[in-house]
């Protein structure tokens, strides 16, 4: 074990590229052995991760554990610091569990133009910087690792994509690449301002918290960086790139970028913008709040008005993040394990729901709404799993969807001190009202795919079958896991809960409020509660 | 001595070689202007490395010396290639990459 | 013993500044002049021959950097083997001897503008960075000496005075020996005065790390040049 | 204010509100509910290579449950009368009150001495050994999820209410089992049918246990979920999908009250989801009256959509939609009674939240009393006999409501109790007819049946008598609760809660047109002449056979709670066999408002029975005499008099053309909101989405590619003597959109490399 703890977070950075460097290795034309090596390579990542779940410590999940500290770049003060905490664990595990399954499903379904070494090659690098975003506790580290992201991402589309993939992939790599530029210069500004001589996300944590920023200056820096992580996220309205990228990229594109990409960003705000400018933070928050509760109406009304099911799912993506923002906007606890449980459970839903959507398109070669239909028939076992995603995607109690969306509803009851608490009490009913919506388009979306006849193009036709081997095995453990996260949140929960505790409560209660802002009970809450309720111009007799 | 005179000295010869490099239509000439933007990286390194009082950019001097010989070798091979499947090397033709 | 270094034993450190500085004046004239005309020559073989004297003039750089070891690999590498590598290039792609006025694109100006807002920017990074800077040569490491019979007068003044208890009292004798015990007794500036010291340029350092520190990137170059090879070859061959 | 007075008197309350220190079945209830959903995986998985297709797997695990709750109820029993608390736990109602003046149930010190007030309720009717007796939860709790550093439980909570529906879900969904291996047989997914009927039970069954208002939240939904699947069984047809997707839609619908309610909850009790200790604050007044009135609209809201109360009922009907046994279920046992089922859980909520006490209106009665008449009214325009039952279920979870808004607590689940047994039989009847004859149609397809299907036939009387409340069948004696504990006109002498005229106007309202509806049903269905095609017959055992036992309670159930003062007795004091329902059910502890009892009225009980036989009289007349003597007039099969008063008389018109349009509510529903919401909203802002966002993107694209180019012209043309040449040009008018930029050309790329290069050094410079 003691090997894992110095090398094993290492060992899981780099094992992919070392995958991806044998690969090269061998010529193109030996299709099995690219698809087993690769294949190898994110299964040994995924016994580490395995290895690092037994190993982990859950009595101090508020820790760095597995946390290794070098010096990297001396000059800029840049350290290879990685580490993993209650925080980052469920995030790291999915993408451990997502890639190989990725893997595993495309074994044979790669995309035109085929060419599984490039493809499969551009996958690991994709995983070396999705690890290594997770675990990196530097911020130069991570900023590298998060364009490490990029790339990859940016050729799967432009190369394995759909008709328009040019105009998308171009799309996705400006617009991300604009981000993360206005993100650099917020780090580097916060380098330069807080004089901690440090890029380490504690250390400059610190530095801000002894007042080493002048309050406008950590208002604009952490401006930068809800522009660059919002634009990942992607939080309305720096959306747009969105349903392109998803449309046109290849399914495991979808799959991999709504299941982990998506999260670097609200990922970053929770482990970087709010632990180190919490006073920010709470400026901030009502902008973040109503921008998430937009998201959440407006990408359930894009998702109605969507005629092919891809962009439709890729618009779902768009609200159901709006609830993982709204659970951070609340800077309470409630809300943001809420998102960090919305972002595993968005993670395997949506990743779910676009390999189902990629399987419908080989089936149907199209997948205009209009004309599916009866995949209940043509296909039982694909529609009921397609049900059954739905059902997680709407929130239902009991699969994960759920855990994600309604403790942010919770929290933003009673979000943060600081934070305006009317306002978000709108924000709360909003948000409730964005469940109806959602549970709109995802039934309709199923009414008119699953269920009646198939139309009669599509009526015995043979190709129209139930899911194959490699679809079983790559769809199995996202489902299972739907439901289980679903009956015992608490498996998430409490690796989260003290981790946020840590990182999140903590640096708010001394920055901003007196006590913590989420559970106390007595007079002052009451009183708020009636202050706010009063607020909203509604008076109550007392009914004598 | 002043380590800027290497230095500037250097700046120069980068910047004729860009100049080479971005006017030159000829390949030969334009190899050429890369040959001295590599010297001019080299004389940054080893003025560096007296500054410093260690060998290490001596020793990169090398390593850029074989790897510019490596370059000249593949590039002429390009242009040469070039040369017998267009009968021309002015790179100003070549727009393969075009979108 | 590189000649740069018996130059230098003769002269003071300040009159080998002015010295260097001057050498360094022509040495750098020479090389833009030359440099300027590689870019600008419509003859494509004159562009050749500028190069090697702008490649010439980087070797001289080198040593009067006292890199005495990298001033010779420059010259063998590049003049002795890239510049002949450059002339096949432009005899085999049947390049036009005497001027040719199509080498040069449309594009100059946007060529001069980018060049000359680079050098701006480099520029003023220099000055402001470095502007006084300045290089202090420590001197080699002498690395052998075994006993040796000098002529007194041949002996650099402050070789004597350093070593009074060998030329202090030798009665007249023209020849006086010193030994490895005195020599060690020397700080380094004054024992790489003592003639026949054997003190060497850094080349033995360059070996050490070469072949310590940095032999993962020696050996990655090593197949570079391989790959290189057999990729020239490769390309170049008629199928 | 004689009425208030008698409200006040509070009565002792232990201080425990639960133990976990009680018999086996009561401890381990959650084992009910995990049956039913363990068998729903197992059919799933394992059904199809079964040989009845996982029936009996189904069967025996609710069968198994039904047993374990009937043996939890016996337990219950037990312990409702003997547990033995320790002394000095007890405290009164006034002590809590004391500091929580802002309720409307504040002590009034009547003579200056407090303890004169604290009069025991057991002290007037009740033993008065039950004092120390009284009904205390049993809850069993496990480690559910940390959030905020707290630990969050799941668990059981076991007491009178849960005990109670334990055993009707149970009972009603065996029946509705053995029933549907016959009325399905032969379906095209029999196994995803008894699949997701065990799901259904399952999920009821952990609501009502629940411990904490997350977990109702969750199998709330769950419960959603199943009648989703179950309307929709069959799919292929799109009104069933519709009906399907409008029954769960206006359920999400109400679950943003739900949403809202409970969160109020959550944070006005302090950060706590624990049903007890919700309760208990409510009780004790430490929860501001603000929040509890905010919280009990906002889960009005959801009751509203799930049991089917008026303006959110119009999901009901079409539910119908789905298999039979299905709208059995739904409508006895389980979908929309969890709403009033919530209601029952958290009601001191409610209590305090609407000021229910000493007041002759609120929110929550009058919903239920609109419900009670505007819902029998449609049940006399529908032709399909399941739609005429569906509004009937409306109606009477009205009364259900009704009774919880003005405090009849008791009579509310009484009556919830009783619905559930002749409710279930009626649908079940219904589809043993339908069964017989390919159709629900009453007018084409039926008539006369009662020739054809005798059990059915006389089962189908018997729970549409106990329906309309007749004596001296079961809904008799909970309607006549219902009735008395409104209090209007001062009935229930002083006991009552409150002055809830208008609500027994209402209640007596509906039970006329309760009575009406049904003998119309009851005619166009087993009377007449037979309408429609081939040969009916009567259904196989395994249908009757439920319909024999659901009238036997339909007629018996009532007996369980004869009224106090009933035949022997004084009112105000229950003797050993009266009451009995009440007393096992009813929660006596501090998690329960101090309600208080009507005293049962001879009068009202007449009256009531009178106008209740007066809408099957005129019903009667209309249909067995004037269009039974027209039918045999004119040789014709008649359903309704060709020249009736809805089609001769003006007004009567009118109303019959809004009875048939549903009010119009599905028009509001369906064309405008919703049409409006997936039509033109949708599309604006998809249309915004595309155009402003995404054209404010692409134009920023486009304009940063047009000024490069301009720039780049700019140079060429200013620097240069001579003209941009062919490639020039090539570059500068080449390609679409943003790609323009890629002119191939090597060069010009390194020259943008460098230049960028330069012009970023350039900035960092300036900046650093």
């Amino acid at each position: 074990m003691d090997f894992f703890r110095d090398w094993g977070l290492t060992l899981l950075i780099f094992a992919p590229l070392i995958g991806a460097a044998v690969m090269m290795a061998f010529p193109k034309t030996d299709e099995s052995i690219h698809k087993v090596l690769a294949l190898g390579t994110t299964l040994v990542t995924a016994v580490i991760g395995v290895v690092l779940l037994i190993d982990f410590d859950y009595d101090r999940a508020d820790e760095m554990q597995w946390a290794v500290e070098r010096n990297w770049i001396d000059i800029i003060r840049a350290e290879y610091a990685v580490g993993i905490d209650g925080m980052s664990l469920p995030l790291l595990i999915l993408t451990l569990l997502v890639v190989p399954l990725v893997i595993i499903y495309s074994w044979n379904h790669f995309p035109h133009p085929h060419n599984p070494k490039a493809f499969l090659m551009l996958i690991l690098v994709l995983h070396t910087g999705m690890i290594g975003s997770f675990v990196a506790r530097d911020l130069v580290l991570f900023f590298v690792f998060f364009e490490v992201v990029l790339l990859p991402m940016f050729f799967m589309i432009a190369v394995w994509g759909g008709e328009d993939r040019k105009y998308a992939s171009l799309k996705f790599f400006l617009y991300t690449l604009f981000g993360s530029a206005l993100m650099l210069v917020s780090f580097l500004a916060l380098f330069f301002l807080a004089g901690a001589e440090t890029f380490s996300i504690v250390g400059l944590s610190d530095a801000v918290a002894e007042g080493g920023v002048s309050r406008n200056a950590q208002i604009w820096i952490f401006g930068g960086m809800l522009l660059g992580f919002g634009i990942k996220v992607p939080m309305f309205p720096f959306h747009t790139w969105l349903p392109d990228a998803h449309t046109q990229a290849p399914t495991q594109g979808s799959v991999i970028l709504a299941a982990v990409l998506l999260k670097l960003g609200t990922y970053g705000f929770v482990r970087i913008a709010i632990p180190i400018l919490p006073e920010a933070a709470v400026v901030w928050s009502p902008v973040i709040g109503a921008l998430a509760c937009i998201g959440i109406i407006y990408g359930a009304l894009g998702c109605l008005a969507q005629t092919d099911m891809k962009r439709l799912i890729a618009f779902s993506s768009v609200a159901h993040m709006g609830y993982v923002m709204l659970g951070i906007a609340t800077l309470t606890d409630w809300g943001i394990n809420a998102a960090i449980f919305g972002m595993v459970a968005h993670g395997l839903i949506t990743g779910m729901l676009f390999f189902v959507a990629g399987s419908v398109k080989e089936r149907y070669h199209t997948l205009e709404i209009s004309r599916l239909g009866g995949l209940l028939v043509s296909a039982p076992r694909m529609g009921w799993i397609l049900g059954f995603i739905s059902m997680a995607s709407l929130g239902l109690p009991g699969l994960a969807g759920f855990w994600g969306e309604f403790p942010a509803i919770l929290a933003a009851y009673n979000p943060a001190n600081g934070v305006p608490v009317g306002l978000f009490r709108f924000y709360m009913v909003v948000a409730a009202l964005g469940t109806v919506l959602a549970a709109g388009y995802l039934l309709w979306l199923l009414q008119r795919t699953a269920m009646g006849e198939p139309s009669e193009e599509f009526a015995n036709n043979p190709e129209i079958t139930d899911p194959n081997r490699e679809e079983w095995i790559a769809w199995t453990p996202l489902l299972v896991l739907i439901l289980v996260f679903g009956l015992v949140p608490g498996l998430i929960f409490n690796i989260t809960d003290p981790a946020v505790e840590a990182n999140i409560s903590d640096c708010l209660s001394t920055d901003v409020g007196d006590d913590k802002a989420s559970f106390d009970v007595g007079t002052c809450e009451r009183d708020g509660i009636d202050a706010a309720l009063a607020d909203l111009g509604v008076a109550i007799g007392d009914g004598e | 001595m002043m380590l800027n005179q290497f230095l500037l000295l250097a700046a120069v010869l980068f910047c004729l070689g860009v100049y080479g490099v971005l006017t030159r239509r000829n390949g030969v000439l334009v190899l050429m202007s890369v040959e001295l933007i590599l010297n001019a990286v080299n004389i940054n390194l080893v003025a560096f490395g007296a500054f410093q009082d260690n060998v290490v950019g001596d020793v990169f001097a090398v390593f850029v010396i074989a790897v510019a010989a490596a370059e000249v070798g593949v590039g002429l091979a390009m242009v040469l290639l070039m040369y017998r499947n267009r009968k021309s090397i002015d790179f100003t033709e070549v727009d393969m990459l075009k979108g | 013993m590189s000649v740069l270094a018996q130059v230098a034993n003769e002269l003071t450190s300040s009159e080998v500044d002015i010295a260097q500085n001057i050498a360094f004046g022509i040495i750098a004239a020479a090389m833009i002049f030359s440099a300027f005309k590689t870019v600008t020559t419509a003859n494509v073989v004159h562009a050749a021959l500028y190069l090697v004297i702008v490649l010439a003039g980087v070797a001289a750089i080198f040593i009067l950097l006292g890199s005495d070891f990298v001033g010779a690999t420059q010259v063998l590498v590049y003049i002795g083997a890239i510049v002949v590598l450059f002339l096949f290039g432009i005899m085999l792609t049947k390049a036009q001897l005497g001027d040719d006025e199509t080498v040069e694109t449309e594009r100059r100006s946007m060529g001069a503008l980018v060049g000359v807002l680079l050098l701006v920017v480099m520029g003023y990074a220099l000055v402001d960075t470095f502007e006084n800077a300045e290089l202090e040569f420590s001197d080699p490491e002498p690395i052998a000496f075994s006993e040796i019979d000098v002529k007194v007068s041949d002996v650099p003044t402050p070789v004597v005075d350093a070593l009074p208890d060998v030329f202090g009292d030798r009665g007249g004798d023209d020849i006086v020996t010193i030994t490895g015990a005195d020599f060690a007794t020397l700080v380094p500036e004054v024992q790489r005065r003592v003639p026949g010291a054997e003190v060497f340029g850094n080349n033995k350092q360059i070996a050490d790390s070469i072949f310590s520190q940095y032999i993962v990137p020696f050996e990655a170059v090593s197949v570079l040049l391989l790959a290189a090879l057999i990729g020239a070859i490769v390309v170049a061959r008629k199928e | 204010m004689s009425g208030l007075m008698s409200f006040l008197a509070v009565e002792a309350v232990p201080d425990v509100s639960f133990t976990t220190d009680a018999n086996w079945f009561l401890e381990n209830v959650w084992i009910i509910p995990l049956l039913p959903v363990l068998s729903f995986f197992a059919i799933i998985f394992f059904g199809k290579r079964l040989p009845q297709g996982g029936a009996e797997i189904g069967i025996a695990a609710v069968g198994v449950a039904f047993v374990l709750a009937v043996l939890t109820n016996i337990a219950w029993l037990d312990h409702r009368d003997n547990f033995d608390y320790h002394d000095g736990q007890t405290r009164t109602h006034s002590e809590k009150h004391s500091d929580g003046d802002d309720h409307a149930s504040a002590v009034i010190d009547v003579d200056g001495v407090p303890e004169t007030v604290v009069l025991s309720f057991a002290e007037e009717g009740e033993d008065a050994g039950e004092e120390s007796h009284p009904s205390v939860a049993v809850v069993n709790e496990m480690s559910w999820l940390t959030n905020g550093g707290i630990d969050f439980k799941a668990g059981t909570m076991l007491d009178g209410p849960a005990a109670l529906m334990l055993f009707v879900v149970t009972l009603i969904s065996l029946l509705v089992h053995i029933y549907s291996t016959d009325y399905v047989s032969g379906d095209r997914r029999y196994t995803h049918f008894f699949a997701f009927l065990s799901l259904f039970t399952g999920s009821m069954l952990a609501y009502v246990v629940s411990h904490n208002i997350l977990q109702m939240i969750v199998t709330w939904e769950l419960v959603g979920l199943c009648s989703f699947a179950l309307i929709g069984h069959w799919w292929e047809e799109k009104p069933n999908s519709d009906a399907a997707l409008k029954a769960f839609l206006t359920n999400r619908v109400g679950d943003i009250g739900l949403l809202v309610g409970m969160v109020i909850l959550f944070f006005s009790a302090g950060g706590t989801f624990d049903v007890i200790e919700i309760n208990e604050k409510a009780v004790s007044g430490e929860i501001s009256q603000t929040a509890l009135t905010w919280a009990a609209i906002s889960l009005t809201a959801a009751v509203m959509s799930k049991s089917g109360q008026f303006v959110l009922h119009t999901w009901l009907p079409d539910a119908m939609a789905g298999p039979t046994p299905v709208s059995a279920l739904i409508h006895a046992a389980t979908l929309v009674v969890a709403g009033v089922f919530m209601i029952a859980r958290l009601y001191p909520v409610f209590w305090y939240g609407f000021v229910i006490p000493g007041s002759s209106i609120n929110g929550l009665a009058l919903i239920g009393s609109i419900t009670v008449v505007f819902g029998g009214l449609l049940a006399f325009v529908q032709n399909d006999i399941k739609k005429v039952l569906a509004y009937s279920t409306v109606s009477q979870l009205g009364y259900m409501v009704l009774a919880l808004g003005v405090g009849a607590w008791t009579a509310a689940i009484f009556h919830l109790f009783t619905h559930a047994f002749f409710k279930a039989g009626l649908f079940l009847g219904s589809g043993s007819v339908a069964h017989s004859v390919h159709s629900f149609d009453m007018k084409n397809d039926m008539g006369g049946m009662r020739k054809f299907m005798p059990t059915t036939f006389k089962t189908f009387i018997i729970c549409s008598i106990a329906l309309a409340g007749v004596f001296p069948f079961a809904g008799f004696w909970s309607k006549d609760e219902i009735l008395v504990g409104t209090g209007g006109f001062g009935v229930g002498a002083e006991k009552a809660n409150g002055e809830y005229t208008l609500m027994l106007v209402m209640g007596l309202v509906g039970a006329m047109l309760t009575g009406a509806y049904m003998t119309r049903c009851i005619y166009l269905t087993f009377f007449g002449e037979f309408r429609g095609h081939g040969h009916p017959h009567e259904s196989g055992p395994r249908i009757t056979i439920p319909l024999i036992i659901l009238s036997v309670f339909a007629f018996g159930a009532g007996f369980l709670n004869f009224p106090p003062g009933f035949l022997t007795g004084d009112a105000k004091k229950p003797s050993f066999w009266q009451e009995r329902f009440g007393h096992f059910v009813e929660p006596l502890a501090a998690y329960f408002p101090p309600i208080s009892h009507s005293v049962p009225s001879w009068w009202l009980a007449i009256i009531a029975s009178v106008i209740g036989l007066i809408g099957p009289a005129i019903a009667y007349f209309y249909y067995f005499v004037l269009v039974d003597r027209k039918a045999n007039e004119t040789g014709e099969k008649l359903t309704e008099l060709p020249n009736g008063p809805t089609s001769s008389i003006g007004f009567l018109k009118a109303g019959h053309t809004l009875l048939v349009n549903k009010y119009y509510l599905d028009h509001l529903y369906q064309n405008v909101i919703v049409g409006f919401t997936k039509g033109p909203l949708s599309k604006a802002a998809y249309w915004f989405n595309q155009n402003v966002l995404d054209g404010v993107v692409d134009e920023a694209g486009r304009s940063a590619e047009r000024s490069g180019r301009f720039i780049y012209r700019f140079i060429d043309q200013g620097f240069i003597e001579g003209v941009v040449n062919g490639s020039g040009r090539a570059s500068s008018t080449g390609g679409q959109g943003l790609r323009k930029i890629q002119t191939g050309k090597v060069q010009q790329y390194a020259a943008l490399l460098f230049a960028g290069a330069t012009v970023l050094a350039g900035i960092f410079m300036i900046v650093n």
